[in-house]
């Protein structure tokens, strides 16, 4: 067990699988860590600001033998190669029979927070979740982000590995040796009754913190880590949801047709848990707004821990119990409303 | 360059064995055998069978909506392309893809493409894989004038040519895409002279010229081969028909006179000719070609015919390897 | 009142406002119609196959003065334009601070049903939907089509009108002279009292055929178009769920994160409407594939009316009604335990 | 074509005005005043200047992630500009969009991008529109050297040669994309080379002199007022700083003898030396020119920093037009 930050974390799984594995090539138009100088420019390659043929190139490359790992660098980019992603990637296995494999990794980073404004703060795992066809991993540790890489870069399949920007310098245990994690396997990050808090990313940290305060308030929440997004590991959630009868999920996308809808979905369509919840379910998600850049309105266009907790508050709220707990939820009230405010478009429809 | 009898004869099979296939696709079409989307090939023959005849299995190619001429020159088994045609389960595909979406890894294939331009950057990867293994294996490309008008295009040009990539682009200018005609898409005639901005040459050849095809895509593979990197090849042709069709055949939009002079072009009748002249097949030997494409051709549809339609019980099958 | 086609009905808005409004221009590789001979090669402009430069000239063109229409053709080809889509529409109005409006409408047709395969038969509305920013309208009929999309053209902000390839041949009363519907506005197309079903394009059409039938079993079926995906219409749907308690999504996206996925949250998350909620969400979606190409297959890939039914049996099934709706159920039983098969990925979780 | 003394003058506090700009923008990132991030135009100011100083306010342009340059030389009220890095309410954005999203569609500054190449189709849009006004308008669009390996730079030029579209394509090369050479983007040194393919004159000419660059401009926007169409035009300059900086000033990687080299050729001072030799200005003119620069700025922070933070409660505020 090493404590190192989450990119150190990402840069040693690419580095080991490299080294495993001399078909793994990775391209970019940068790099963290300095793979060029222990593998060489031919198989890692500085390339021109062309996404779109970088996508596609992982494609003919990976159909043609080799394992290559694209970084698009942000998310951002990743839309000028959009058609690749869309028409090509995610199809281009099923839509050829299954007659090739296409084991490419397509890397990028996620997420606000850091006062970078609406193109460079975005978080749209819900586009790619849609499309059928594209493994999606979500780490939210260092530990996570090394073992969930190594397990895509193994993966037959063109695997997403959306990497959380605000999580970059944080640092947690990794294990030694050849740590992987399984795609498609979530995780109980901490076990409660009251509650389930499903969080994303940055946001899983915290959940914890909001359970961890609440717990002194006698409120028990069960906080789950998906860590894959696709597939998506529906059992462990509604195995918890099941028990506390609530849910809460924490995403810093808008909800719009986000993760969390989907998991909100999820929970509402199976019958046992849907008989088994007894509260709203709560999305606590970013305003359907650009990320603004100025910190104040950045900071409430994102989610809050009193947004996290004034969620789990109406949660409760909403299922009745003591007045302690109508008190807090009142004076959590006014960030609550603000993160349940509807778009115009609902104030108007509403 | 010399043909000897046995080159002419396969390219002179392959491109009427290109040319039937289509005229009877068309023809099923019509009689409900094939679904969605046709985009003939027809008239544009030469392209296909030049480009491939110097290209060994090995080497990879992508290719475009318009792909049934390209799956059969670079070697693809037309009976496994009329059964996918038919949505059957011994098809390509097992029925998934259908006529854009055709691909034979094994003869390095790499497979049609519904997007315009789409095809290119995964050509580049197929390049990169060629150049990483050293073999001096090459990638091509086959691409429309009016996918020259795609981001795509540029980027693959540009990344091949920063990187000297082992592959030859194929731009098939037939004039058109869909139905505007090649000024819409371009402010000049050619496509080629994108090339030289790239670092690499382009040329432009008579695309209705089986053997100037050959010759000029067999002088760039060996450039891309001995490492010198990439080409661009601009091949001026013509599709005879229309651009695509659903249920019905839809009404010719281009000049009458424009499409007669290039009829008069027929790539298929050229290459027979000049076997002729050269005395290196006689006309009893291209009949005989002609009647056994006939009898592949009917065998192909007998062999899809009795193909089964899939399982819908299979229809998760595919998405994910292993 | 006239009966036009679906596609009349879009080609006659389009030409109505260009009549009405000189700024009007529409720009694509291929119309519909013929509006160069009525307004010149100059407004009706044919363009090189180019989507992402014709989808940025849009917006410049808009921002400075002209109200383009931009036609995709198939939202396929809109893909390889998704950074002008994302990164650029999506957000310049908020990200400039409202210093400039962008009226421009983006055109295209969705979906699957006739043999396409995979990339030509896709209805990815949801990635849209989760774009803070863009204003969507989904008609299922020829009035709406040609409503909607003139109140698009006459909107002050980037409009998406998808338009499902399915309808264009269909027939419908339209009526005559200036006809316009609201943006944001659902419509209750068939009124009734056991349970919801919201359908979207060409699956109003299916749910309205399902009801009618099953109203001879006694099943009163409240079938909503919501017309608009953004804003959507929740007050509308809401307020149907918690007169029937049931709801049923009919979309033939597949469901992750699809736009059924955010009509089960909105449905999920209202605390009154949860209350009223008496069985679980029945998301009737396409099958997580790509489309494909032969017959039989796609027909399994897509929701049908057996679907539909058997979502409905299965809604009221939950909250326990007669005998003889449990057979009917049974009897439909093949067809939804496909329809809800999860894929793989979930199979293996759960 | 002379200039007097105001045009000089002008352009001379224009270029010092943008340096000024950015030196104290970096100051004040690492003073935390500004956030996220900053992209220096330092060094690079012939070509914003020289370009916008033969355009009419109602002409339009696009800028990139380093604008700051263009939207002062566009007219750009700089307190406005220095409100909205620090993020408050009197920025040009209200504080929503920051450094990389300045705009004043007033003045024609249709908006920095901190997409590479995504102001290029935005820009086609604005030529289209001065074609449909006919008024004799033209756009401009700015771009690096980096950003012509989008395919976006592709479409826009094809685009605009196939209309003719009233536009000058301005590449910025500073022959860096962030820490890569020009060399990792593309096959050659020159960009301008792709001008000729698209039916445009490409023209290379030298950033770092602003009456090159004003006399270069000048003629191609004359062509496009002419309804002549668009041309490519390829400034050869350098930035003096770094890529960009958040909140530390991140590490020199380039050769020191490159830029002490370019550094040696100031834009700056080229022009100050050319007023000076011709007797435009004296020395003491612009010694007072560079004084009202500083108090200017001075002026422009304290109007920012006077200027409220946003009210959270305004967070969905223009989102949509009425
Ligand atoms: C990105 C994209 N845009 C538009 C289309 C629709 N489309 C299909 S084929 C075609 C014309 C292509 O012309 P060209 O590249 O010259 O090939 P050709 O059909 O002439 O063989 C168009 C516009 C598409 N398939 N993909
Ligand atoms: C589509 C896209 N890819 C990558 C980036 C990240 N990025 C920002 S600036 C930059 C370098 C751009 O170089 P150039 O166009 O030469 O402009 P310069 O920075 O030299 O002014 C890169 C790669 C981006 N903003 N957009
Ligand atoms: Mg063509
Ligand atoms: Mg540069």
């Amino acid at each position: 067990m090493r404590e190192i930050t989450f990119q150190q974390a990402l840069d040693e799984a690419v580095a080991e699988e490299m080294r495993r594995d001399a078909r793994v090539i990775t391209m970019g138009t940068d790099f963290t860590g300095d793979p060029v100088k222990e593998f060489g420019p031919a198989r890692a390659r500085f390339t021109p600001i062309s996404e779109a043929v970088l996508t596609g190139m992982g494609l003919g490359v990976a159909g043609s033998g080799f394992r290559p790992i694209v970084n698009w660098r942000m998310v951002t980019f990743s839309f000028v190669a959009m058609d690749q992603i869309v028409n090509q990637a995610s199809k281009i296995r099923y839509m050829f029979g299954g007659q090739a494999d296409f084991p490419v990794t397509y890397r990028c980073s996620t997420g606000g927070g850091i006062g970078l404004a609406a193109q460079h703060s975005q978080s749209p795992y819900s586009m790619w979740m849609h499309l059928a066809g594209l493994k999606i991993v979500l780490p939210a540790t260092p530990a996570d982000a090394k073992g969930l890489l190594k397990s895509a870069i193994r993966d037959n399949n063109p695997v997403v590995s959306f990497e959380c920007s605000r999580l970059n310098t944080s640092t947690g245990p990794v294990p030694d040796g050849d740590h992987l994690v399984p795609i498609g396997v979530a995780e109980v990050k901490r076990v409660g009754r009251d509650v389930t808090v499903v969080g994303l990313a940055y946001y899983v940290r915290e959940a914890l913190a909001v359970a961890e305060e609440l717990a002194g308030e006698g409120i028990s929440v069960e906080v789950i880590d998906p860590r894959t997004l696709v597939p998506m590991d529906v059992a462990t959630i509604r195995a918890s949801v099941r028990k506390t009868g609530r849910l809460v999920v924490v995403d810093e996308a808008p909800a719009t047709c986000s993760a969390a809808a989907e998991i909100a979905a999820l929970i509402a369509e199976d019958p046992t848990t849907f008989r088994a919840l007894r509260a709203p379910v709560q999305r606590v998600c970013a305003a359907p707004v650009p990320v603004p850049y100025s910190p104040p309105l950045e900071g409430a266009a994102l989610p809050s821990r009193g947004d996290i907790k004034a969620a789990i508050y109406r949660a409760i709220e909403d299922t009745g119990r003591s007045g302690s707990r109508r008190r807090a939820a009142v004076s959590a009230g006014a960030s609550a409303g603000r993160r349940r405010r509807p778009d115009r478009a609902d104030a108007a429809a509403e | 360059m010399e043909l000897d009898r046995a080159q002419v004869a396969g390219m002179l099979h392959a491109m009427i064995l290109i040319r039937e296939f289509d005229e009877r696709a068309i023809q099923l079409r019509v009689a409900g055998k094939i679904y969605g989307a046709v985009h003939p090939y027809v008239g544009q023959e030469a392209v296909a069978v030049g480009v491939c005849s110097v290209l060994a299995v090995t080497d990879r190619v992508t290719s475009t909506h318009r792909g049934h001429g390209h799956c059969i020159a670079k070697g693809a088994d037309i009976r496994r392309m009329m059964a996918e045609l038919f949505g059957r389960v011994d098809g390509y595909c097992k029925g998934k893809g259908g006529s854009m979406h055709i691909a034979d890894f094994a003869v390095g294939m790499l497979g049609a493409n519904g997007i315009v331009g789409g095809g290119l950057p995964i050509a580049c990867g197929a390049a990169l894989a060629a150049q990483l293994e050293g073999k001096g294996g090459v990638a091509v490309c086959f691409f429309g004038d009016g996918a020259a008008a795609e981001g795509e295009f540029h980027e693959a040009l540009n990344i091949a040519g920063v990187w000297r990539l082992p592959i030859v682009f194929i731009c098939e200018n037939n004039q058109y895409a869909a139905n505007n005609a090649v000024g819409v898409q371009h402010p000049g005639p050619d496509i080629a002279g994108h090339a030289a901005a790239f670092g690499m040459p382009g040329a432009i050849v008579d695309g209705n010229d089986v053997l100037a095809v050959r010759a000029a895509t067999a002088e760039a593979v060996a450039r891309a081969r001995r490492g010198e990197g990439s080409s661009l090849l601009e091949c001026k042709t013509y599709r005879w028909h229309f651009h695509a069709m659903r249920a019905a055949i839809p009404a010719e939009t281009r000049p009458a006179e424009e499409i007669a002079a290039w009829k008069a072009r027929d790539p298929i009748a050229r290459l027979a000719g000049y076997a002729l002249d050269r005395g290196l097949l006689t006309a009893d030997e291209i009949e005989a070609l002609r009647a056994r494409v006939k009898s592949e051709i009917e065998d192909a549809i007998a062999f899809a015919d009795a193909s089964p339609f899939p399982d819908p019980k299979d229809l998760l099958v595919d998405m994910f390897a292993d």
